[in-house]
């Protein structure tokens, strides 16, 4: 006898999003009120509602264009699709799960370079010290990107108006915070 | 005592009544009930703390009831038994004559029931510490030992009834156990019958048992199953705020408030 | 009764200003404020976009430390931060598959015992209770109060005020004496993360919030996050590339609006560290 | 010897893709008493039923046990059936094998098991069945109708003109409700007051119509045919029969700035009021809440200039009784106040109003006499844009459910928009287009393709006010979710149709079941769709569900006709599935012992005494008697009764105790 | 080794829940098939006895269910039926009847995933507890035919 009560089985990428996130894609009807909210849907090659009913079809040119988009990239998770959504449906966090498998497979949109590169020198400046290390951050940053005059008016301002640290703050535990590091990039190899 | 023997000759003489339901010493100096029909019987009457049966049980027997208007001399559960009875339309002013005997054992003549009923309502239905004790006892088991409990405890039952024989409540011509289409309760005495037995009988006393103790001191076997109507008075009251025998009115399981509470129910 | 802190990485460096204020404002009315030992910072937006365990397991980190040193209640004033440890306390308690991956493989004391405030509910209960009668030079002005994203949102989960339209910050700035715009952009993004790596960005969405408060008359508008200072006062040149005007409005935390309502000198505040001079008292 | 025949019945695949009923069928072939078991595609079917007729025929069936679908569905159905056949259709008894097993459960053993278990249980049960007459109860050839609505009125007319009498209640001062409101109706553009205001005055005038206006239900007992309704007239401080409705008094009352109702707080209305002018009855009520001499104790301006001097001031509500056969429930629905969504800025930006407050502008007799003007200013809107769905079909703040009229009543208005403000521009953010009706499509594309209007596939994400315009936020879907911005002067939002405040105790009142939305439930979604659960009350309009006026007018009417039907007979037969106090032969005559604590048990007084005497009259007994005609069979008396002396047809002692025995053995 | 199936049987009335049960299956809304449903006109008809049967016929598990308070079909049964079983409960608890056994609940015309929810729990439940080994116990030492009468 079963006690199992039936839920929608869907496949490919759908399922992975739904077990990952419990965010059930085709949930969405396309009302499009996500996309007329996001502040950033202008900037984005397939604004929310779009990448949802690409989703949709299942199909898996269309899925690999998702993984490809700019979009999960510049996406700023304000959390305002996920405000209005009539259907409650968590884009926000779907999009993270869509940037992390993004990442894994390689397919990071080229203009999204300059966003990853900054996240990496974030997370970066933390596995080192602990905290963010605003000034590490930008030279790494610069480093990444080779963007060396961007925001050199801004620093000697800051610096000034003492808003940078010269040295960077170091907690005691930092081998602690760091192994957080390894354990969860080895989950992901 | 010599009231009480002069009260019943007058009665029986004047005529007032036609039988008398009282006390006398039965064999081996137990005590049974005497049914006085000439004045002469009250000789008979006797009246002491060993008196403990419910003479409520034989104002609804036809025997009785075919002699004409009965007299009681009745201790404060008989009372209650009667009022009870009243309410359930099984004796009326018309048929009984109430001399009460009050736990100081004065005498009271009761005009009427209505005076009986009053009379009641000065005393709680109160169960006594020695059983409140047990059943908190039997509370801090877990369930399983409860139900070991019971089931040792009436693993000697054999339905000889002396429980219903002696209850006033169990007046019924035709009781449940005496039905076999649908048979509702197992004939053997084995222990889902004798268990379901109990169950069914502590239920049909819900709202109308007043706490007599007549079923467990009948019991040959001593068994403790009166614990089962205590606990059903001691609810009453936790949950509807308790009862008391009434000539009429609202009778506890047969009303309800709209806003009864509970906690089981989702 | 003393109150954990969990200033964040921005409060030590970019936006000390704030930490300071809110200190100051603490220190006024008597309150104890108690920094959680050797904090790491949360992940930020880096962390959640890049590797969910880890945006977990940083926050659980902070939280089991705070429980570790006896905190029953911590107040982290940056909006950005607070949610993350909001968001992390729910994914811990309501995802044991995930709580176990995290809290047990990183060995962390976590039980989710502490109580995490933002910087409104704060003021709201530690500080206007004090302020009966204290409220030395009431703040005088018209005032945009801006929540930004991350104060109100995820509603489902922070349970704080309304996600829309909302009000807590505008009443608490009534009762500083005042006066609080009605207008649209409440809780519209600032551009936030993108701040280096797309300050274009940052310059239109910053810009129309700017643009609108102006519009509707404030004199300042008033911030409950870092993130959201450092992009409408620091970014104020994109901004203004982007609007194409010269726009003067200084941007202030809540807490330093608090503060100078109290009479705290502007220097304890931090008022001169603003790129946007605060010419106004 | 019982002869039972079982029909398991495949309902085409519904049954049959779960349950192997070849093996239902063989394995009831088993049980003793049962003498013909087969399985058939559709029991229900023509031929299925002949299948049963000859069973019971050919093998002199005493019982019957049809698996199939819920009783609830087609009970009637085979009960019928054996009637036909000769057979009491109280030996037909049903399982449930479709809604409780093999649409709920996987397909395998285990389900066929449970089937199996269930068809055993009734089988048991018919064995124990009884052949019972149906009773005969008189009915009272009175309706009555609850709400003045188009769908209360339609009911009320055609009820009254089948020669039957009606008392309609309506809870506001005048008939009309919703629909008096309107501006021009889709899809025909005909005034909304001109088609309804003649059937209100002839709902006035009928001589079989009893019209209580500002009256509400305040009590209703008995059943089917024999209800008793207490009415509850709120007083209208006024003597309706001297009031001539010459309106001095309206015009004179100083306190004139209330919120009118009807104009949906566009307009204002004094304290002695007229909804609207076209009102039925056209006599005015005094508002206590507003009205001047009610809040200070003086004023009585409207005593004073009353020419015939019908105010009265110390009026008190009245309650008046009618015996009742069948009732109609036309209470209507209400608007969702789309206040919920901040981001719209509903109750905010005045210029932000919901469909019906449009209808009102829009209407000829409305504030601003059917100009398009808005609320704050009066300018008449060069832009203006509807949103659709404003709460409908969003489960996290409105409701999950579509209103169904929206999508209709947004093309109307729109249209009539172009129609009224040339050169305007009006705009419709949209996400489906449900037009299913006669000429409805056709309407939304002529708004389209002649009229002009723009249709955006979109949800309006948010509104805010900018120097005076409204900043519409939205995205058009067929242009890959491209952001849409439009500087509107008023935003119109379709709000969703709920259910009325206070239906839930309606249907309480009445012992009607209602949905999880509060509408009240039909008694089958396709085949009783104006029946209730309840005999002899029907419903018609919204109050079933959202609905456009056709429909409502259509089920109105389908509601008096099943009204009618029922008072064509003189008396009703009833199921007979009610409770009997034992009786036996001298000398027990009955195993009750008249304890009498059954009474208090019966939800309908139906339970009083017997007294069985003696050819000469003497008193030999006094047992409990249950009034075959007030007793609706709900068996709290029988559970109740220690003795077992009442009995409940249909659910007996026997029958029931059977069930469970059959269940568990051999389970 | 498979896993336990309870035997599991409902006293419904018919008005709400065995029309909610009816939803269950018209809204096609999947639940265990261990459940065994008897029809009642009204949870005022149902029997303390015919409970305690249940368990004595071998039932593990016994679900109770009817209509909202103030939706009773005949207006007070359920508020009766409630009263009832305040007392019944408490009866059996002090008589060792395991209570965790029967499960009471309301469940309305309108909330048929309601239904399946009750079935569903009441199920795991049940499964979690075990067979009423206790209750079978007393008896296997008597035939079925006896309390067949």
């Amino acid at each position: 006898m079963s006690t199992e009560t039936g839920h929608v089985s869907t496949t490919g990428l759908q399922a992975e999003i739904q077990d990952g996130t419990g965010v059930t894609v085709n949930k969405c009807y396309q009302c499009g009120k996500c996309s007329a909210g996001c502040p950033l849907s202008e900037e984005m090659d397939f604004p929310p509602s779009f990448l949802m009913r690409m989703l949709q079809t299942g199909d898996p040119g269309l899925e690999e264009k998702v993984l490809r988009s700019f979009s999960i990239w510049v996406c700023l998770t304000c959390e305002m699709c996920y405000a209005r959504c009539p259907m409650s449906i968590d884009i926000p966090q779907m999009m993270d799960y869509l940037r992390q498998k993004s990442l894994r497979e390689k397919k990071v949109h080229p203009d999204a370079k300059k966003i990853l590169a900054f996240h990496k020198s974030f997370l970066d400046s933390i596995k080192y010290s602990g905290r963010l290390y605003e000034i590490g951050l930008l030279v790494d940053y610069k480093a990444r990107t080779l963007k060396i005059m961007q925001d050199m008016v801004l620093a000697p301002k800051m610096l000034l108006r003492g808003k940078l640290n010269i040295f960077p703050e170091m907690i005691r535990d930092r081998r602690g915070v760091a192994s957080f590091f390894n354990k969860s990039n080895k989950k992901k190899s | 005592m010599d009231e009480l023997k002069n009260k019943v000759r007058e009665l029986l003489g004047s005529g007032t009544v036609k039988v008398f339901i009282g006390y006398t010493t039965g064999t081996a100096g137990t005590k049974r009930a005497l049914f006085a029909e000439k004045p002469e019987d009250a000789e008979g009457l006797v009246f002491d703390s060993s008196c403990i049966q419910n003479l409520a049980v034989y104002v609804t027997k036809q025997e009785v009831k075919e002699k004409g208007m009965m007299g009681i001399s009745a201790t404060l559960p008989v009372m209650r038994s009667l009022v009870q009875l009243a309410r359930e339309n099984q004796v009326s002013d018309s048929g009984i004559k109430v001399i009460g005997i009050t736990p100081e054992s004065r005498l009271i003549d009761f005009g009427n029931l209505s005076e009986v009923e009053k009379y009641i309502h000065q005393f709680q239905l109160e169960i006594d510490q020695k059983n409140r004790d047990m059943l908190e006892k039997l509370d801090k088991m877990t369930v399983s030992e409860r139900w070991q409990f019971w089931l040792k405890e009436l693993e000697p039952c054999f339905k000889c009834y002396a429980c219903r024989a002696a209850c006033p409540m169990c007046y019924c011509h035709r009781c449940t156990v005496e039905y076999n289409q649908p048979q509702w309760i197992p004939v053997p005495s084995h222990a889902s019958g004798n268990l379901q037995w109990h169950i069914m009988r502590a239920v049909h006393l819900v709202g109308r048992c007043i706490d007599c103790d007549a079923c467990a001191n009948a019991c040959p076997l001593a068994i403790p199953f009166n614990l089962l109507n205590k606990r059903m008075i001691e609810d009453a009251r936790k949950h509807f705020g308790g009862y008391q025998p009434v000539l009429s009115g609202d009778h506890l399981m047969s009303t309800f408030k709209p806003d009864d509470k509970e906690n089981f129910i989702r | 009764m003393t109150i954990g802190l969990y200033p964040g990485c921005s409060l030590k460096g970019s936006s000390r200003e704030y930490t300071e204020s809110v200190l100051a404002v603490a220190e006024a009315c008597g309150i104890e404020i108690k920094e959680i030992h050797d904090w790491n910072c949360c992940g930020a937006t880096a962390a959640h976009n890049l590797n969910k365990e880890l945006s977990v397991a940083l926050p659980a980190r902070i939280l089991s430390l705070a429980e570790a040193q006896e905190m029953t209640e911590v107040l982290v004033p940056c909006a950005a931060c607070y949610s993350r440890l909001k968001v992390t306390k729910h994914e811990l308690a309501n995802r044991p598959e995930l709580a176990k991956a995290v809290v047990e493989e990183n060995n962390l004391g976590y039980k989710g015992t502490v109580e995490i405030i933002n910087i409104i509910q704060f003021l709201d209960k530690y500080i206007l209770p004090n302020l009966e009668g204290k409220i030395a030079k009431p703040f005088d002005h018209k005032v945009a109060c801006y929540y930004g994203c991350l104060l109100v949102r995820p509603h489902s989960i922070l349970q704080f005020d309304r996600e829309e339209d909302p009000q807590t910050m505008d009443e608490l700035m009534l009762k500083a004496g005042a006066t609080p715009v009605d207008w649209a952009f409440k809780t519209e993004c600032c551009g936030a993360g993108l701040s280096v790596s797309r300050t274009s960005s940052v310059g239109r969405l910053s810009g129309e919030i700017m643009k609108d408060a102006a519009d509707r008359g404030a004199e300042a508008v008033i911030v409950a996050c870092p993130m959201c200072h450092s992009n409408l006062d620091m970014r104020r040149e994109a901004i203004n590339d982007y609007l194409g005007e010269k726009l003067k409005m200084p941007v202030l935390y809540v807490s330093q609006v608090v503060g100078l309502a109290m009479g705290i000198e502007r220097k304890k505040l931090g008022l001169q560290r603003h790129f946007i001079p605060v010419n106004i008292k | 010897m019982s002869k039972i025949g079982v029909f398991v019945c495949h309902c085409g695949e519904n049954i049959s893709a779960t349950v192997d009923c070849e093996k239902v069928a063989q394995v009831a072939g088993g049980y003793d008493g049962v003498v013909h078991s087969i399985d058939y595609k559709y029991m229900c079917s023509d031929p299925g039923q002949s299948l049963i007729k000859a069973a019971i025929a050919e093998k002199g069936l005493t019982g019957v046990v049809v698996a199939s679908c819920s009783p609830r569905m087609h009970e009637p159905t085979f009960r019928k059936a054996c009637a036909e056949a000769g057979l009491n259709p109280f030996m037909c008894e049903m399982a449930n094998l479709r809604e409780h097993c093999s649409w709920v459960h996987e397909k395998g053993e285990a389900t066929t098991e449970k089937a199996i278990d269930l068809v055993r249980t009734l089988v048991e049960k018919v064995k124990k069945n009884n052949s019972l007459d149906s009773i005969k109860v008189p009915v009272t050839k009175t309706a009555l109708v609850i709400g003045g609505g188009i769908a209360g009125i339609q009911a009320s007319l055609d009820i009254a003109n089948t020669g039957h009498k009606v008392i309609l209640v309506e809870k506001e001062a005048s008939i009309g409700g919703h629909m008096s409101q309107l501006s021009e109706t889709f899809p025909t553009l005909d005034c909304s007051q001109c088609i309804l205001t003649p059937r209100m005055v002839e709902v006035a005038q009928h001589p079989n119509i009893t019209l209580y206006t500002y009256a509400e239900l305040e009590s209703l007992e008995g059943f089917i045919g024999n209800f008793k309704a207490r009415i509850r007239r709120k007083s209208k401080s006024l003597d309706e029969k001297l009031c001539t409705g010459c309106g001095t008094c309206i015009t004179k009352c100083p306190v004139k700035k209330i919120p009118s109702e009807f104009n949906e707080k566009l307009g204002n209305r004094t304290a002695i009021y007229v909804p609207f002018p076209q009102a039925v009855p056209n006599k005015p009520v005094i508002d206590r809440e507003h009205c001047t001499y009610y809040i200070k104790g003086k004023c009585k301006v409207c005593e004073i200039v009353c020419p015939t001097k019908a105010i009265r001031f110390d009026q008190e509500d009245q309650i008046v009784e009618h015996e009742i056969g069948a009732i109609v429930l036309a209470t209507g629905f209400s608007v969702k106040q789309p206040d919920f969504f901040p981001e719209y800025g509903y109750g905010k930006y005045p210029d932000v109003i919901t469909g019906l407050q449009y209808e009102r502008l829009a209407s000829a007799s409305g504030p601003t006499l059917g100009e398009i003007k808005r609320p704050s200013d009066g300018k008449i809107p060069e832009k203006i844009v509807f949103i659709a769905c404003a709460g409908s079909r969003d489960p996290a703040k409105g409701i999950p459910y579509c209103s169904k009229i929206c999508c209709m009543y947004t093309a109307k208005h729109a249209m009539l928009y172009q129609h009224k403000v040339h050169g305007g521009k009006s705009y419709v953010f949209y996400m489906d287009i449900r037009a299913g009706g006669k000429d409805y499509e056709e309407f939304v594309r002529r708004a389209i393709e002649e009229d002009g209007v723009n249709y955006i596939r979109g949800r309006v994400s948010k509104i805010y006010e900018k120097n005076g315009k409204l900043i519409v936020k939205g995205a058009d879907t067929l242009l890959g979710a491209m952001p849409v911005e439009i500087e509107a002067d008023m935003v119109v939002l379709a709000s969703a149709g709920v259910a009325n405040e206070g239906s839930e105790t309606l249907a309480q009142k009445l012992h009607v079941s209602y949905d999880a939305y509060h509408f009240f439930a039909e008694a089958h979604p396709k085949l009783k769709p104006v029946e209730t659960n309840t005999a002899g009350i029907f419903l018609a309009g919204a109050c079933q569900a959202p609905k456009d006026i056709p429909e409502s007018v259509a089920m109105a009417s389908g509601a008096a006709v099943k009204v009618a039907a029922l008072f064509s007979q003189d008396e009703l037969t009833r199921e007979p599935l009610i409770a009997a106090v034992n009786r036996q032969p001298a000398p027990v005559y009955s195993i009750c012992v008249g304890c009498g604590l059954c009474i208090s048990t019966c939800p309908y007084q139906a339970i009083g005494w017997e007294e069985i005497k003696t050819r000469n009259g003497e008193l030999i007994k006094k047992i409990a008697k249950v009034n075959p005609g007030l007793c609706q069979g709900c068996g709290t008396c029988v559970a109740f009764c220690r003795t077992k002396a009442i009995d409940i047809q249909g659910y007996t002692h026997d029958q029931v105790y059977s069930e469970v025995m059959a269940l568990l053995n051999e389970y | 080794m498979a896993e336990f199936e309870p035997k599991i049987v409902a006293f419904v009335c018919n008005w709400c829940t065995y029309a909610g049960a009816d939803l269950t299956g018209t809204s096609r809304i999947k639940y265990a098939s261990n459940v065994r449903i008897i029809r009642f006109p009204c949870t005022g008809r149902i029997d303390y006895m015919l409970l305690i049967k249940a368990f004595d016929e071998g039932a593990d598990g016994i679900i109770v269910s009817g209509c909202h308070p103030n939706d009773c079909h005949y207006t007070s049964g359920n508020f009766h039926a409630r009263r009832r079983w305040i007392m019944f409960r408490d009866l059996c608890n002090l008589m060792g009847i395991d209570m965790q056994r029967i499960k009471f609940s309301w469940v309305s015309a309108a909330e048929g995933a309601k239904w399946a929810e009750v079935v569903n729990s009441t199920v795991t439940d049940i499964r979690a507890l075990g067979p009423y080994e206790e209750y079978r116990r007393i008896l296997n030492h008597h035939s079925k035919e006896v309390t067949n009468g």
